[in-house]
C-alpha cells in the first residue's frame, strides 16, 4: 500500500471515508446484479466491481464547479460525484423519479446539479464531448475543470486520438482518466493496441501523464491531486492512467470465455477494498465497529434506494416525444 | 412463431446458429472469406453469433479487432479489392456511424469512380433494432436509411432460412453488401432443411398470402406483421403480408403486383417515420399503381424520439401489433 | 436570377457575403458565439464565407481546427452544453460523414436521454451539392437524408435573405441545427434590405405563386425550379413554387394548402431519388391530402449513382431545368 | 545533397532517370494549370509542385506488384508509377478515354494494371484502405507490400490513428509515406499538432521510422530503399516522413493568405529540381544536351498527352449509371 504523502489531509476520517465510499459502490453493484436477475432492472448493465479505487480516489479531489464526464460503466462515479442513490437506482428502474427520468437507464445516469454528464454508450464517445466542456470554460475563463473517464478499450478509437490533440494543442483544462482494466468486452489490451503501455500515448500528444496503481485508493488519490493541481495551474490537460481490473463479467451477458478464472484470483487478492481495508486494520486505524456502522449505513441507504425505486411512477406514456426538442419554457430558461 | 412438427431432415435452431452456420459454411466452402470485427473471436461476438468460430478457424480468419469501426470497415474495404471476401461484422447499427465515411466514401463510390476497374466485394453484418432497453445510444434502425445510398446492397432477413441462406449470396455479390440483423431476432427458434443453403436475394417474399390489404414490412417486423394478419383475420380482413427481405434494391414488381390486386396498402417499418423506407415504397406505389389505390397509404414506423430505456416508453416507440391493426382497419375505414 | 433595381435601402451581395455577414452579427451581439471549423480562419474558409473574420476577433473565436471532424464537432458539443453558442463548420457534408456518430449519438440524444437536463444549442454550417465537377466523394447531397434524424433541425437557405437569416435564429434555438449551403449558390447575388436581419425559421415560402400545380423544391433547386415555371407559363401551366427553407420540422401546412389548391405536385429534390426527403413528403401528401390528388405526385431527383467528375455526366445526373418541365408536363399527360 | 551511398545502383543512367521524372511531373502540372485556366481541366486540382523528390524517390524502389494508395495531390504518382500519362490527362478532361473512365478527375486517378488504387479525395480515407491491401497479401502470404502516401494534415484524422495501430498490431507491410508539406489547405502544422514532429507519431505504435530531407530526391530513394526492404522483409509497416513543401497554392482556388511570399521563396531556393540538377552538374554528371534531350521529350510526351486528351470522347450519357453496380460480365470475371 501506498503510504500516505499528504498526511494533513489524510485525517482518519478521510481515510475512513474512501473505504466508505469504495464499499458503497461495491454494495450497490451488487443489489443491482440482484434486481438484474429480478428483472426490476433491464438493458445493458456494466459494474464496477474491482474498480472502486478509481472513482473513489480521482471525483472527491475535484470541485463543485468541475464536470465529469464518464462512460457505461458509471454507476460508481455517479454515486461518488453525489448523484443521490435513490435517483440513480429508480432511473435503472426507469421510473420518471430516476435522475435521467428513466429515459437512460443503466448507460445514461445524467445529473445536472451535480455537473455529471452523463454516462455515454458509445465506446470513445465522451472524449469530444470532454473536450468541449473544457473549451467554454477556457474561452469564457472559468477555472473549472473536466474529468473525462474511459477505459482502455476506447484508446483504439480515432475519437480518443483527435480529443487528446485537441486538447493539447488549444491548452483546455481536462483531465484523461483512463480506466485501464486490461479488457475491453472479451479483448484484451494485447489483442488491441501496439503499443500496450497506455500511458506512453499521452506523450504523443505532449500530455503530462502518470500511471498508478489503480486498486490502491491512496495511491490513485495522490495522482489524482497532482493531476487535478496540474490541470487548475497549467490550464493543460493531464493524463492519468489507472491500473486496475474488472472482477464482474464486461456485462450482465459475459461468459467470460477470454480469461482465465486463475487470472481473476489473482486480481482477487490484489482488490481494492480487502486490500485498503487491511492496511487501515494492520495499522489500527479502523475499528470493528467502524466496519459496522459503515456496512449499516450503506444497507440503509440501499434500503432507501430500493425503496425509492419500487415506490417510483411511470413517466406517461403520452410524454414519450417529450424533450426531443426542448420546450418553449425551457428555450426561455436556457 | 408457428409451431409445427419437425420434418425429417429439418432441424429447428435459432436465427442466431442460422447466422452462425452461414459463416461457418462460407468459411469452409472459399477460403477467401474471413470474419473481422470487436469480440468475433475469444468472446464469441457480442450476440454469440460466432461464438466456436474462432476455434475451428484460428485467429487469422475469425480476427478480433480493436474497437477501430471506420480502421477496419476501411480494412475490409482493402481486403476485398485485393480479392478477399471479408466479413466485417460491426457490433450493432449504432456503431456503424464511425465507420460510414469508409462505407459512404470509399466502398460505394469506388467502382463507379474508378471506371469499373476496381470493385468491393465486402460484406458488412451488424445488428439493428430496438426492443431490448438498451436506450437511445444502441437502439437505432438504420437499415431503411442505408438504403439510400447508390452502390451498396442492403439486406434484412428475417427468417431463419434467411439468415442461414443470404450471407453465401452476399458474398457472391461483386459489391459491398450490408446485412441487418434484428436484435429480437437471435433467440428467434425455427425450422431448416439439413441440406439448407443459399437463398436468391433479390425477391421479396409473400409470407402469408391475402386479398384484402397489403402489409408490407421486412427485418424485425416481419412477426408483428403476421401476428396482426392473424388478428385481422379474425376480423374479416385477408391481410397479404410480404417480407422485402431486401431493401436496395427493393423487388418493385412484387410489392406492386400484390398492392394492384389489393388495393390498399400498409407498410410496416421500424424506423423513424420521417424519411424513413416506408415513404419510399409509399411514393413507389404512387407513382407506379396510383390508379390503382381504393385508399390512402397507412404507414406504421417509430416515433420521432431517441429511443428511451423504460419499457413502457421503448414499447410505446416503436410499431406494435395493436398498431398495425388499427392502422390497417383505419384503411377500411374501420376503428 | 432576376435582375431588379436596387432600392435606397437595399444592398447587392452574395450568398457568400450573406452567410458572412450573418456570421459577422451574430459574433457581434453574443460573445457565447463562436466559430471554429477547418480553414475557417487563416485561409479564409474553403469557399471564402469567413475571410476577413479571424482579423476582427481573434483565433479564439474563429478558431481553426485540425482535421478531426469528429473531434471538433464533439467538442462543439460539449461547448454547447457548456452554455457557449458554438457554429460548427464542417466544410461540406461530405465531411460530416466523419462527425455523424458525435452528431446523430450525443447532439441529437442528449436532451431526450437526459430527461431535459442538458441541451446542445449547437448550429453546424457546411456546404452541399453537386454541380462543381467535384466528382464522387465530393458532391454528395444529403441535406434530406439528415433530416430522418428526431433531435436535430435542418434548414437549407435557397436566398440571400434566408443566407442572412436563417444563422441567428438558429443559434437562438435551444437544440442543434443543420444549415446546409448549397455549393452553387455561393456566388450568387441578390438583395437585400441594409437593415437585413434574422428570419424565421418555421414557414416554408411560396417563391411563386400558381394555380395549376405546386413545384415543392429546397436549396439549390430553388432557382431550377424558378426557371421551370417561367418556362411552363409560356406553355400555360401556372406553376407555384414553394422553398421548404426547413426540412425538419417540415412545414406541411404550406405545403398541403397549395397541394390542395393545385391538386397535382412534383416534387425537386437533389439528393438520390430512393429514400430522398421527397419521398417523404409525397407519402405526407398521401397521408393528408390524398383525396384532393388528382394525377400521381412526380419526383425529380439526383439519379442513384457516385457523382461523376465529366461535366456532362455531373449534369445528366443532377436535376436541370429540362427535367423539371417534362415532369411537370407528363402530370397534364403533355409531353 | 545527399552523396550517394548505394553506389551500384546509382549508375549515371539512373541519376539522370529521378531528374527526368522530377521534371516530367513539373511540366505536367504546369500544363495542367494552363488547361485549368482554359477550363479543359474543372473541379478541384492539386498539384504537386515542390514535392516531386518525393513520389520520384520513393515509387521506383517499389516492385510491379507491390501497391499505391494516394491522395488527391497525386499527378505525380501516377505518372512515376507508369500510368500512362496520356489517360491520366484524358481523365482530367472527363473523358472515357481516362485512367478512370472520365469519372474520376484529378483527384481520382485510379489504374489496375499498375496496381494503383486510387486518388482518394478525403483526407485519411485512404489509409485504412492501405491496411486492408496489406491485410490481404499477408493472408495470403503474398510478398507484395503496399505504400500509402498521405499529407501531414491527415496525421490529426482519427483514421490515421486506428489504421497505424491496425497495421502494427497484426503485422502488415504497408509503407506509410507522410508527405509533410508544413500546410493542410491555409493550416500550419503547428496549429494542427500539438507535437509536431511527425515522425514521432510513428513510435507510438510501435512502428519504425524515418525521416528524411523531402527535397533530396537521392536521400528519399536511400530511405525509401531501407524502408522497402523493412517492410519486405519484416512483413511489418513503416512510417517514412517527407519533408517538403508546397511551392503553389493548396489548389487553384487558394490566394494563399496564409503563409509570407517570403517563406515561399526560401523554399524554392531549396526546391528538388534545381537542387538536384546542380548538384548533377557540379559533379559532371549532366551536360546540357542531357537536359535539353529530356526537357524536349518530356515536352513531345506532354503534347501526344494533350491530343490524346483532345481527341478522347465522351462516355455517352446513357452509361450515366453503369458500374455503379457490377455487370454480369464483371461478376464473373472478379
Ligand atoms: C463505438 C462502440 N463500439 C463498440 C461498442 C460495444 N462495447 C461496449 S463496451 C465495449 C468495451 C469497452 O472497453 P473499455 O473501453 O476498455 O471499457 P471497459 O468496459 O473495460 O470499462 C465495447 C466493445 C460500443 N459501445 N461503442
Ligand atoms: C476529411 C476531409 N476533410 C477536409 C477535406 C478538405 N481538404 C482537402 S485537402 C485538405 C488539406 C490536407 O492537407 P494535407 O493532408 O497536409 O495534404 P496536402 O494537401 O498538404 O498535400 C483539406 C482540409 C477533405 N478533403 N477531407
Ligand atoms: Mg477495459
Ligand atoms: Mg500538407
Amino acid at each position: 500500500m501506498t503510504p500516505p504523502t499528504d498526511k494533513p489531509r489524510l485525517s482518519r476520517e478521510h481515510m475512513l471515508g474512501l473505504l466508505k465510499q469504495m464499499i458503497r459502490i461495491r454494495r450497490f453493484e451488487a443489489k443491482c446484479a440482484e434486481l438484474y436477475t429480478q428483472e426490476k432492472i433491464r438493458g445493458f448493465m456494466h459494474l464496477y466491481d474491482g474498480e472502486e479505487a478509481v472513482a473513489v480516489g480521482v471525483i472527491p479531489v475535484l470541485e463543485k464547479r468541475d464536470r465529469i464526464v464518464a462512460t457505461y460503466r458509471e454507476h460508481g462515479h455517479a454515486l461518488v460525484r453525489g448523484v443521490p442513490m435513490t435517483t440513480v437506482l429508480a432511473e435503472m428502474y426507469g421510473k420518471q423519479d430516476g435522475c435521467s427520468r428513466g429515459r437512460g437507464g443503466s448507460m445514461h445516469l445524467f445529473d445536472r446539479a451535480t455537473n455529471f454528464y452523463g454516462g455515454n454508450a458509445i465506446v470513445g464517445g465522451g472524449l469530444p464531448t470532454a473536450v468541449g466542456l473544457a473549451l467554454a470554460d477556457r474561452m469564457r475563463g472559468d477555472d473549472s475543470i473536466t474529468a473525462c473517464f474511459f477505459g482502455e478499450g476506447a484508446v483504439a478509437e480515432g475519437e480518443f486520438h483527435e480529443s487528446l490533440n485537441l486538447a493539447a494543442l488549444w491548452g483546455l483544462p481536462v483531465l484523461f482518466v483512463c480506466e485501464n482494466n486490461l479488457y475491453a468486452m472479451g479483448t484484451a489490451l494485447a489483442i488491441s493496441e501496439s503499443e500496450t503501455n497506455i500511458q506512453r500515448k499521452a506523450a504523443c500528444y505532449q500530455i503530462a501523464s502518470e500511471a498508478v496503481d489503480g486498486m490502491d485508493v491512496i495511491a490513485v488519490e495522490a495522482a489524482a491531486r497532482r493531476a487535478v493541481q496540474a490541470v487548475r495551474e497549467t490550464r493543460k490537460p493531464y493524463f492519468l492512467e489507472c491500473r486496475t481490473y474488472r472482477l464482474r463479467a464486461h456485462s450482465m451477458f459475459d461468459a467470460q470465455l477470454y480469461r482465465d478464472k486463475a487470472e481473476v484470483e489473482v486480481w482477487r487478492h490484489k482488490e481494492p477494498i480487502v486490500r485498503y481495508q487491511g492496511w487501515l486494520e494492520a495499522n489500527h486505524l479502523i475499528h470493528p465497529e467502524d466496519l459496522a456502522r459503515m456496512e449499516s449505513e450503506v444497507a440503509a441507504e440501499i434500503a432507501e434506494a430500493v425503496a425509492f425505486g419500487e415506490a417510483g411512477t411511470w413517466e406517461p406514456v403520452e410524454q414519450l416525444t417529450r424533450f426531443t426538442y426542448a420546450e418553449a419554457a425551457a428555450q426561455a430558461d436556457r | 412463431m408457428p409451431q409445427e412438427m419437425i420434418h425429417p431432415g429439418t432441424t429447428e435452431l435459432t436465427y442466431r446458429d442460422a447466422v452462425r452456420e452461414a459463416i461457418r459454411d462460407a468459411m469452409r466452402r472459399d477460403d477467401r472469406v474471413f470474419l473481422m470485427g470487436e469480440d468475433v473471436g475469444r468472446y464469441g461476438g457480442c450476440y454469440a453469433v460466432s461464438k466456436g468460430l474462432l476455434a475451428e478457424f484460428g485467429p487469422e480468419r475469425i480476427r478480433d479487432t480493436p474497437l477501430s469501426e471506420s480502421g477496419f470497415t476501411g480494412a475490409g474495404i482493402g481486403a476485398a479489392m485485393a480479392g478477399m471476401r471479408p466479413i466485417v461484422e460491426l457490433m450493432t447499427v449504432n456503431f456503424s456511424l464511425l465507420a460510414l465515411d469508409q462505407i459512404f466514401n470509399s466502398a460505394v463510390t469506388v467502382r463507379h469512380m474508378s471506371g469499373n476497374q476496381f470493385g468491393v466485394p465486402l460484406v458488412i453484418r451488424m445488428a439493428t433494432g430496438a426492443g431490448r432497453q438498451l436506450a437511445a445510444q444502441h437502439s437505432h434502425s438504420l437499415e431503411g436509411w442505408y438504403a439510400h445510398i447508390p452502390g451498396i446492397k442492403v439486406l434484412a432477413p428475417a427468417t431463419v432460412e434467411d439468415a442461414r441462406g443470404m450471407l453465401w449470396m452476399a458474398l457472391q455479390d461483386p459489391d459491398p453488401a450490408l446485412i441487418f440483423e434484428n436484435v429480437m431476432l437471435y433467440n428467434m427458434t425455427g425450422k431448416l432443411a439439413a441440406d439448407a443453403g443459399p437463398v436468391n436475394i433479390d425477391k421479396a417474399a409473400v409470407r402469408r398470402p391475402g386479398r384484402d390489404i397489403s402489409l408490407i414490412t421486412y427485418g424485425g417486423s416481419l412477426w408483428k406483421t403476421l401476428e396482426a394478419a392473424t388478428v385481422l383475420a379474425g376480423e374479416n380482413i385477408d391481410a397479404e403480408v410480404i417480407d422485402l427481405r431486401s431493401l436496395r434494391p427493393l423487388d418493385d414488381a412484387t410489392i406492386m403486383t400484390s398492392v394492384a390486386r389489393t388495393r390498399r396498402a400498409i407498410i410496416v417499418d421500424e424506423g423513424w417515420r420521417s424519411g424513413s423506407l416506408s415513404a419510399e415504397i409509399g411514393m413507389r406505389m404512387v407513382e407506379q399503381v396510383f390508379w390503382e389505390l381504393d385508399a390512402p397509404i397507412g404507414r406504421v414506423c417509430s416515433a420521432e424520439v431517441p429511443i428511451p430505456y423504460a419499457r413502457h416508453l421503448e414499447n410505446a416507440a416503436i410499431p406494435q401489433v395493436p398498431n398495425i391493426v388499427a392502422a390497417a382497419k383505419a384503411v377500411f375505414g374501420r376503428a
